[in-house]
């Protein structure tokens, strides 16, 4: 009740219509100015390079015919690498959501030898090339490699398999449960912890009961990117994979041989159903994590 | 079961926020920590609830040396400033919490926990709110919720910090209120930290004024008010106006004017009063001129500028060796000067009744019906001359008092 | 801090982990983040200086190379700015106004992250290829759009695009529109306001969406690849020219590439703390 | 401006042609006076046949099997449907052929395709979805084992079936798999193109493998062509044609040689720079397939043979 | 150049924040916004400074509507209430900004702009902090930083939304003081909000009390705390209690006793007091137990539970028709009946003198010197009784009221 008024507003929903000359329906009155400009610009510049390229998309996978789009997508081949796909990207989101939140922990509350580094060391993935990253981890797992010789000793084969693409995507999803949690625990009140043990709340209950729980939005919000663009990771993930059709084959490479078929409207067809998932899964944390912030602050 | 701070010490690096610190809570009393933003009432409270441990001195829960004792074991109800609720659990989880994490074998049944819950729901008095989340809950209620939760687990002892800090003026009034009220009838050992002495003097069975990580005293409402130990109380409680004096021969001179006898050494003092302390009076011993006036409940507070070069038409009981004129008594090197500048720039708060209220810019004199001295500044703490009671008034004779005035 | 003589023995901290627990935590992100970035990242700059800087210079120094740095360095100096203005445009839309629609735009805004980097490029083939209208089009006017610095700049953009608008949302969201209301009643315009006050405070989470967006766009590989030809010295931005020189088993050449590339994401922290250090010094310098 | 000439052409060649390019320039120079600069774009042999279709301007094309070029002249009509006649040997100025690369001294003893459906035996080769190479592999393969099995198509596909059971890892391009292979130490035996298996050999080590060849293999055709389209807009028709000649000449047939190519003209070689390659029965995929198209169709569009050897019931989903 | 509002309404959505209020500020006042939480003082705020724009009504600075200006073009000054300093400059630059951005050829060179910003900060009392960031400052001192920002530009009205609000109580009242002093001496229009009412009462001129987007009272602090308008401004404005009664044949019943005549109509009423407008007395005629008392400032308050059931040893003035038995005067079905429950469990407020103050439990009998009736709930706000001026005491005939009490 003490936040500034502007953000209770802006938490609030649009302004039913109204008299008033301020009024234009759609969108609460302000006199901040630039509100069409900078929306202009926004939409304007969200058209052309996201939307339209987009709807020639799902305008090219349309020329498949809804009987040829129905018969792709009940492929046991299709099937089998949307499957690994977001299996491992499911996977690869999971690991990254508990590692992460721990390193996120671990590089937010703890002052200690090389936490600069380790922090930099995060934002690797935006910067490491993709092919490099798949390079660079496939001579790392690989059976003569650093990690994959110790691994394969005790029978773990990780390169060439399906962990190989899960070791891929946990790379480059990483940095976005870290970069989502990191604030949050800065956050975090430590009076919370503190109210928790004058409660009588050991550790472990308050970290379960308390902490976790304050985490989940912005927990789940990096597990969805992370597994968002572990889904459609393509370059890192190719070299270490084994790409083994019905084991090993993601659906971006699956696209990438339609393409070599020379048929688009199949290539565009796997696309739209890959973006339509995880635009669904997307929205529906979203949707989620929007339905939590109104269970949470609205009046009733 | 009282509690026993003993010379407790904490330091944070080089900087000792609480220095030799001793103080008895006794069972079942309500305790206000007052003093200034800094002076350790947080920190104290830390170390009671075992937050923080002191890096001296000892804490006493009846005969057991809190030290080896956690938080978790302390068994501290605490009440943070800003409650810090679990904002992701409803109101009646938040109660519930202590109760469902404490160990299996002692924890109650999950629906004897919500009874429980309710329970201190209706006795804070706001049930039918369980299943709201504290985001959706005003200042006051929030509160509450905290204080339930905090005694949900029974504790021994009721630690608040500052708990209507964060709230409207007049919530705040309300909630104060309903505290006093509550702890009388459930009667929990309570300390609250609060830096208004209002509240404190309003809640409080026994006030602690601290001051720079020290207790300056403790004692009742009445006696912290009418009889502050130092100085510093003697400002912090209360409105009050302070003004440069000297004693000589027996007599108390301000501003150039010598105001009646006091059982005091002669040497530079410092005069302390109240506002419905002064005394509006034809014949009053000091003169000033009114430079503000606000309306304050049903008074009306007056600023007044005191002109020590005003003719004094009290009756002359200046010491025989005090020449007459407006420099007051002869100055040696080593006393201020009586009458100095810091006196007349400074104006003093005096209260009137809203009827009698003289205009802006009026010259009045006034009377200051109950004085206090203490020894000018850069000296020891103790007061050199205790208040007489009011009817003994420190006032040149005249006519009585009018007592319209004079208890207003 | 002098220890308390008369304590028998600690009780556990409050808040936080007990020592023991704190430095296993600590071990554990350390070897997690070692297993799969620092040591990816160590083999790399193995690879790059198994023969000595010297051999590391020759090989970022011959000319293809330097094509490929100087093409790299041109497609971000164009998509970065773009992202610029678009996440400050669409940041201060989203976050100083209330408009119906604000959540679905928020969510296009995040659209690109879920987008495959074979279709982001894709979409452009579709957009510009021979076999579309708008190509051959264009082409006639004497702009070649696909297999050209516009395309790659286009994926570029496309992949890079909520980087910065990501970072500053949530900031100025939390942010209000108070100073901006403060601004204005002291007179101040919109550009005014804009510059002189939510600017310098977002300037941190701009410059910090600036360096991740920049290091993903030389760093981008998959959607380039597809709209980029390959021809060398000419298309080929630094990871593709990295995928060249490796496949020519280039392996020095190809790893000294990807280590300029990975020293951005150095670049990034180093620049972060410098700021946040010089900073740090000028408010010190203020309090005392 | 120097006029340019870009050639768009598959992995393996990167390095012959920098030399041809080289040696062109040269020539034209010496020809006509004139400053010629060839540009070069090397990837997927069928992913630089749809980069040209999507509109890269490739003035000519330079690719591993003749269905690529077919490709272009089919879906873009920018090079004539005859384009095969218009240069000597059918346009293919150089040849090659699949042979094995096997670890030093050979330790699973592997010596022809019969040794490559062994259980014990793991195979490198990249998926001929995404590689011209690799389709060359799989087809070599299948020709070997319609001779062995007289035709009977069911053994000859169970064959095939056990040869791509024993395949650990598809790469998606040839240079893959040599990494696979030779850097990551992954299988027992690599196929390769023959320029490739002696590249790998004198940059990755000549003493850690040895390259086995098998008693027949195929006939691998890279062929070039000029892109009419492309070459008229940009008015570079004559250079085009000149550059894909000049492949036929003597140094550039030495050239092919060096870099390990069987050249379309033996004869004007210069052997004392360039090592001759033993000799080999070879057959060409018009023989045994009929024609590339006809391969293509049957065994590597969607749903054909190759997608059958992967589909489930034979091999296990995860 | 006096600021008007005319009929101004402001709608949220379907919900009226402001509602059809009119008002004028004459220049050079100083004028108080006052009431609770939600009631439309910073919309009103908002609305003058041009940060919101009226749904209907206007605007008038002087004669000019102010409808066709924009923010930048009001000169307004504005402290916000969490003060919205620019966190990123340096204070000099956070008082130097308006100056800075105006148009070049209005603007004054750099060196001069640095001087008055200087100049500003000696105004409010805090040079020397020019270098200083907004986070290193506390809270007193942010607060005249964001003051000395808002008169940089020479604003023609300067609005203040909560001033105060964030602030320690102590800081609070020293500020408080000294914006009064800064407003007499510089003259500015100056408007504040607040929900502090001492805080209104001690600093404006006048004060709008404000209920729910509508204006209920517009007065001086002594008009407004001795005359208030209605039954919410009595209650707001002071601590006060209030009674349900009936006035009979002429004459107030309360709690089954007769207090004696008043010049009102015979029906149900609403009794307001406040606690210093009871005066202990033998002969008092209300009745009842002290169950609290409390310090406050110079005084005790006690709670006080009223006895309806208690004998009346006053005179007996009851109307004939009245039974002298505890139930008091016969009910009508449509009239409360006096002495009803709520008045009896809901204690009053009183104050008496420390020296005189009764113990806990005690019982006591006790008059109303001044109380005020207003129609029972659900019927029109204006006072049908204005309260008769002190003297004119209503209470039942017995000795003189101790003035001490009377005017205390
Ligand atoms: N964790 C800490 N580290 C360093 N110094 C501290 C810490 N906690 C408190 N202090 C210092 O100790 C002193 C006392 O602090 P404390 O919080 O007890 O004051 P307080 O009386 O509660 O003040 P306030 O009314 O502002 O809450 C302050 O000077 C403060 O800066
Ligand atoms: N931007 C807004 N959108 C919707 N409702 C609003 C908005 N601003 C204010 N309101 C509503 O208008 C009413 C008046 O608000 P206002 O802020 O003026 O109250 P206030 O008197 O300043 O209260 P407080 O003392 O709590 O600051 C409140 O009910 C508030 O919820
Ligand atoms: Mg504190
Ligand atoms: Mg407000
Ligand atoms: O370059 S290949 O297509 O032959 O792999």
């Amino acid at each position: 009740m003490t936040a500034p008024r502007t953000v209770t507003a802006a938490a609030s929903p649009g302004p039913g219509p109204g008299p008033g000359p301020a009024r234009r329906g759609w969108r609460a009155p302000s006199v901040i100015p630039g509100f069409g400009p900078t929306l202009g610009i926004t939409l304007g510049y969200l058209g052309l390079v996201v939307l339209i390229p987009l709807a020639a998309l799902v305008w090219r996978s349309t020329e498949l015919g809804a009987a040829a789009f129905w018969d792709l997508a009940r492929d046991p081949r299709t099937l089998a690498a949307l499957r690994t796909s977001f299996g491992a990207a499911l996977i690869a989101a999971g690991v990254n959501a508990v590692f992460g939140a721990l390193v996120a922990w671990v590089l937010v509350r703890y002052r200690f030898a090389g936490r600069r580094l380790l922090d930099a060391v995060v934002d690797l993935p935006f910067a490491l090339p993709t092919a490099v990253a798949g390079i660079a981890l496939a001579a790392l797992y690989g059976p003569q490699g650093w990690l994959g010789k110790p691994l394969a000793a005790l029978g773990i084969q990780v390169a060439y398999a399906p962990a190989g693409i899960v070791v891929a995507l946990v790379f480059v999803g990483l940095p976005f449960v870290v970069r989502t949690l990191q604030p949050v625990i800065a956050e975090i009140d430590r009076e919370w912890e503190e109210a928790a043990a004058s409660l009588g709340a050991r550790r472990a209950q308050t970290v379960r009961r308390v902490i976790a729980p304050s985490l989940l939005p912005a927990w789940a919000t990096g597990f969805a990117l992370a597994l968002a663009r572990g889904v459609g990771e393509y370059g890192s993930v190719i070299f270490i994979a084994g790409n083994l059709p019905h084991v090993s084959e993601i659906a971006p490479l699956l696209i990438v041989i339609k393409l070599e078929e020379f048929n688009y409207p199949a290539a565009t067809a796997v696309g739209v159903m890959m973006l339509s998932i995880s635009f669904a899964l997307l929205l529906v944390i979203n949707l989620l994590q929007a339905w939590n912030r109104r269970r949470l602050t609205d009046a009733r | 079961m009282d509690v026993r701070i003993d010379h407790v010490r904490k330091e944070f690096g080089r900087f000792a926020a609480l220095d030799d610190t001793s103080l008895t809570i006794h069972d079942g009393e309500l305790v206000a920590l007052l003093g200034p933003s800094g002076s350790g009432k947080t920190t104290l409270l830390r170390v009671l609830a075992g937050l923080e441990r002191p890096s001296a001195g000892r804490i006493l829960f009846g005969d057991q040396d809190a030290a080896s004792l956690s938080v978790q074991e302390r068994n501290i109800g605490f009440v943070f400033q800003h409650y810090a609720l679990f904002k992701h659990m409803t109101v009646l989880d938040n109660v519930a919490f202590g109760l469902s994490v404490c160990p299996a074998r002692r924890r109650p049944p999950r629906a004897e926990i919500a009874a429980r819950a309710r329970r201190l729901l209706a006795l804070v008095q706001i049930d039918g709110l369980d299943r709201r989340y504290p985001d959706q809950l005003s200042g006051g209620q929030r509160q509450r919720v905290a204080l339930a939760r905090a005694l949900a687990t029974d504790p021994r002892v009721l630690l608040l910090d500052e708990p209507f800090g964060a709230l409207d003026a007049r919530v705040r009034k309300d909630l104060r209120h309903w505290l006093r009220g509550f702890h009388d009838r459930t009667g929990h050992t309570t300390v609250f930290v609060t830096h208004d002495q209002d509240e404190a003097l309003e809640l409080a069975d026994r006030v602690v004024v601290m001051n720079a990580g020290r207790v300056e005293q403790v004692a009742d409402p009445d006696t912290l008010y009418d009889r502050p130990a130092s100085p510093f109380v003697f400002a912090f409680i209360g409105d009050s106006s302070s003004l440069p004096a000297t004693v000589r021969a027996g007599r108390l001179w301000v501003a150039g004017r010598a105001l009646g006898p006091v059982p005091a050494a002669d040497g530079p003092v410092r005069l302390f009063f109240r506002p419905h302390h002064a005394r509006l009076a034809d014949t009053g011993a000091l003169v000033g001129r009114v430079v503000a006036s606000r309306r304050q409940g049903d008074r009306r507070r007056l600023d007044v500028a005191l002109r020590p070069d005003a003719p004094s038409d009290a009756p002359s009981d200046a010491p025989p060796d005090a020449p007459s004129d407006a420099a007051g008594p002869p100055h040696s090197a080593d006393l201020p000067r009586p009458g100095d500048a810091p006196a007349a720039s400074t104006p003093v708060e005096i209260d009137v009744a809203t009827d009698a209220a003289p205009p802006v810019g009026a010259s009045i004199r006034f009377d200051i019906t109950r004085p206090s001295l203490f020894p000018a500044p850069a000296a020891p703490r103790r007061p050199i001359v205790v208040a007489p009671r009011p009817g003994t008034a420190l006032a040149p004779p005249g006519p009585k008092p009018d007592r319209a005035h004079a208890a207003g | 801090m002098p220890a308390n003589p008369t304590a028998p023995q600690a009780p556990p901290p409050p808040t936080g982990e007990p020592p023991l627990v704190r430095a296993g935590l600590i071990a554990v992100a350390m070897a997690f983040l070692a297993a799969f970035l620092l040591m990816p990242l160590v083999s790399v700059f193995a690879e790059a200086f198994a023969r000595g800087p010297a051999a590391f210079l020759a090989a970022i120094a011959e000319p293809d190379a330097l094509a490929a740095i100087r093409l790299t360095l041109t497609v971000a100096a164009i998509a970065v700015p773009l992202n610029i203005v678009f996440g400050l445009a669409a940041a201060w839309a989203v976050t100083k106004f209330e408009f119906r629609g604000k959540a679905l735009l928020v969510t296009l805004i995040d659209l690109p992250f879920s987008v495959s980097p074979v279709i982001s490029g894709l979409i452009y083939v579709l957009l510009f290829g021979a076999g579309s209208a708008l190509g051959p089009w264009l082409q006639g006017h004497g702009l070649q759009v696909l297999f050209a610095l516009p395309g790659i700049v286009l994926a570029t953009v496309f992949v890079t695009l909520p980087f910065v608008a990501r970072e500053l949302i949530p900031l100025m969201e939390a942010q209000g529109t108070a100073e901006e209301e403060a601004a204005l009643t002291l007179g101040a315009g919109g550009w005014a306001t804009f510059r002189r006050v939510t600017l310098p405070n977002v300037r941190f989470a701009l410059l910090y969406g600036v360096l991740l967006c920049n290091a993903r766009a030389m760093g981008e590989f998959g959607a380039v690849s597809v709209v980029s030809g390959h021809i060398r010295g000419v298309t080929n931005t630094m990871p593709l020219h990295v995928e060249i020189l490796y496949n020519e088993y280039n392996f020095l050449a190809a790893f000294a590439v990807a280590t300029l590339l990975a020293l951005l994401a150095l670049v990034t922290l180093a620049a972060k703390t410098a700021l946040e250090w010089q900073r740090s010094q000028r408010r010190r310098a203020a309090g005392a | 401006a120097t006029p340019t000439l870009l050639n768009v052409s598959y992995d393996p060649t990167r390095e012959f042609y920098r030399d041809v390019n080289a040696a062109f320039a040269e020539q034209w120079r010496a020809e006509t006076g004139d400053r010629v600069r060839v540009q070069q774009s090397h990837g997927g042999s069928g992913k630089q046949a749809r980069a040209v279709i999507d509109g890269l301007m490739a003035d000519v094309v330079t690719l591993a099997v003749p269905v690529d070029i077919d490709a272009i002249a089919h879906h873009s009509g920018r090079i004539a449907a005859d384009w095969r006649t218009r240069l000597p040997h059918g346009s293919a100025p150089y040849t090659s052929t699949i042979v094995f690369l096997v670890r030093a001294d050979n330790p699973k003893e592997i010596a022809d395709w019969d040794d490559l459906v062994r259980a014990d035996v793991a195979v490198i080769t990249p998926n001929p979805k995404t590689s011209g190479a690799a389709r060359l592999n799989y087809l070599a393969a299948w020709a070997h084992a319609l001779r062995r099995f007289d035709g009977d198509e069911a053994r000859v596909r169970a064959f095939m079936s056990r040869l791509f059971a024993n395949v650990p890892v598809l790469d998606t391009g040839a240079r893959g798999s040599t990494t696979t292979f030779v850097r990551r130490g992954i299988g027992d035996v690599l196929l390769a193109w023959e320029n490739e298996a002696h590249l790998a050999l004198r940059e990755l080590g000549a003493d850690a493998f040895d390259i086995v060849r098998p008693a027949r293999s195929i006939l691998a055709e890279p062929t070039v062509a000029w892109v009419d389209g492309h070459v008229d807009a940009r008015g570079t028709r004559a250079l085009a044609q000149a550059y894909l000649r000049y492949l036929y000449s003597a140094e550039a047939q030495t050239l092919a040689a060096r870099h390990f190519y069987r050249p379309a003209r033996p004869e004007a070689v210069d052997w004392t720079r360039a090592e001759r390659l033993p000799a080999m029965e070879l057959f060409s995929v018009d023989a045994v397939f009929g024609s590339w198209s006809a391969a293509q169709a049957t065994h590597f569009d969607d749903g054909g043979v190759f997608d059958q050897i992967y589909t489930p019931a034979g091999k296990g989903a995860r």
